[in-house]
């Protein structure tokens, strides 16, 4: 398919995350249309060159490739992200929480604990922080796609390791409450 | 749509064999109904009658009929539905008596309902409409990419202390009134609750309100510690102060329980 | 300075949701670079025309600009993010709907048009879903909730403003007829 390149770049450009060539076959499978993984790969590739003058730039990390701005705009974001006062919302402080808490962790498992839904934005953000990252799928109906924080999280927390998160006392819990109705 | 006059002669107790909609379906079919506004419009619409002519003799009876259906599948039934046919049931009864002719159309008893089902049927409308507007992550997606690498002093700069085991807790401590808690075995007494408090309140003088239950309780532990909270302080025996900037509310001892 | 269509690009890529014009102002200002509002909105019309054989597109929402995959993408792209975030109830989309025109409003005055008890999930659902907020407090006794819609809500439906809602309009059958009672 001519289009292929353009295909690439829309998942990339959507996921928020750094995808397999392998879901990228599977994302044209799903249409109908059939593309080799040969092909999938040098179209990455030629996309790369497409954004020779733009911001952009392809990044191949372990999980896969992922678009990422080039390095020489960080100085004009910073400010973006250094604010975050209104940004690092309620809702992301408590996702990314009860991934480090709990991880590895589905999306739907994190709805369960907050008992609301958990929004794409939200993941998005925090993948795009580099925060959290996808550690696999889960063996279940759907495969979810199971997360966990990355190396980044820690150091921009300041832990050494995810050993360092303060600990969950049981006098803070809920369940062990002074008023233990029996 | 043709198939549904089956419906209007159905067993109450079950449903007739004859019925050639699958039972699971008619449940569902059932189940959608946003309210019960939602189901009168449906049976008016089925009907194919205007909402002005409403003939509420028979729309009270079909009404009904889907009510006992709904708690023949067992579907839970909200207690607006059974307040809807209890206003049915009154007009029909003032529609059969005998009219005057100098009563003018305000006085038509079906007029109040009439004028909320337009109401509503406005804003259902609308409702369908929205719902087709594109949304996001349906059907279009936002486009962005990851960020650039910040060297390390500019970024360590902008992350606070965060206090992640505070932060788990709060959610942890929150009720869950998604999950339906059906504690079968554990039926809470608000009278039990009120000696609960009691005795705790002897320990301390106060106490935020969500401590009075526990997780596990669910929305019935909520209800009953509210309960039995209201009824100690109808008794005077305890005090419920909310400061004004905050959700929460606290549960205080009066002097006299103390002294 | 004549890398204003790549700053614009590199902070609407960053940013993942709508961004206003004097938001780009600010960063560019932070680099002690300057740029008018009408550069800036003349480099947002350039850097969508350099999008045209890309997959991207620039959408004006109520809280910016934003961008946006091409429409042609979505199939591809929905298998990605079919989760249950995007689904809604009869219910809560009435609800909403409610809210949408009749804005401030009481959680008792949407009840008492829709005849049913508005679940505190509906409402928990909206605000985390962030398309409802409370507004204030309604001065009777009990001093109830008032929501309104947020900009975000626009923004999620691809709207401008609160004006660009569909039309309400009375159904056909009521406004047509006569109040004939038989």
């Amino acid at each position: 398919m001519d289009n292929l390149i353009n295909c690439v770049e829309a998942i990339l450009l959507s996921a928020g995350r750094p995808i397999k060539i392998s879901e990228i076959r599977e994302l044209i499978r799903l249409m109908d249309q059939q593309a080799e993984l040969a092909d999938i790969k040098k179209a990455i590739i030629d996309l790369d060159k497409r954004f020779t003058d733009s911001t952009l730039q392809i990044v191949e990390v372990a999980s896969g490739y992922r678009l990422q701005i080039k390095n020489e705009y960080s100085r004009l974001l910073l400010p973006m992200w250094q604010d975050n006062s209104s940004k690092t919302s309620k809702a992301l402080m408590e996702t990314l929480t009860i991934i480090a808490y709990k991880q590895p962790i589905t999306r739907g498992e994190i709805e369960s604990i907050r008992g609301v839904s958990v929004s794409t934005q939200i993941i998005r953000n925090l993948t795009e922080r580099n925060w959290i990252k996808v550690s696999g799928y889960k063996d279940v109906p759907g495969r979810p796609a199971l997360y966990k924080t990355t190396k980044e999280f820690l150091d921009d927390f300041q832990l050494k390791s995810i050993e360092d998160l303060p600990e969950i006392t049981d006098s803070k819990s809920i369940t062990d409450l002074e008023l233990n109705f029996g | 749509m043709k198939t549904q006059t089956t419906f209007q002669n159905f067993d109450l107790n079950k449903i007739p064999e004859d019925l050639y909609i699958p039972k699971d379906a008619f449940k569902l079919t059932l189940e959608s109904f946003s309210g019960p506004m939602d189901l009168l419009l449906y049976l008016i619409h089925k009907k194919d009658v205007d909402i002005l002519d409403i003939n509420v003799a028979e729309i009270t009876d079909q009404y009904v009929s889907y009510i006992d259906l709904m708690e023949s599948l067992q579907i839970e039934i909200a207690s607006d539905y059974l307040v809807m046919a209890a206003t049915l049931a009154f007009i029909k009864s003032r529609m059969l008596l005998p009219t005057h002719e100098e009563d003018d159309v305000e006085d038509d008893p079906r007029s109040e309902l009439i004028k909320r089902l337009q109401e509503y049927e406005k804003f259902k409308i609308a409702s369908e409409n929205i719902a087709n507007l594109p949304r996001v992550d349906r059907d279009f997606f936002t486009a962005s990419a990851a960020l650039p690498k910040f060297s390390k002093n500019h970024k360590n700069s902008f992350i606070k202390n965060v206090d992640f085991a505070e932060i788990f807790s709060d959610i942890n401590s929150r009720p869950k009134f998604d999950k339906s808690h059906k504690i079968e075995f554990l039926e809470l007494s608000t009278e039990d609750r009120v000696r609960k408090i009691l005795e705790f309140l002897k320990k301390r003088n106060i106490v935020e309100f969500y401590k009075l239950f526990k997780k596990d309780e669910g929305k019935q532990g909520v209800v009953v510690s509210m309960l039995a909270s209201l009824e100690l302080a109808k008794e005077k025996k305890i005090e419920i102060i909310q400061n004004e900037d905050s959700n929460h509310f606290y549960i205080k001892s009066k002097k006299s329980l103390n002294g």
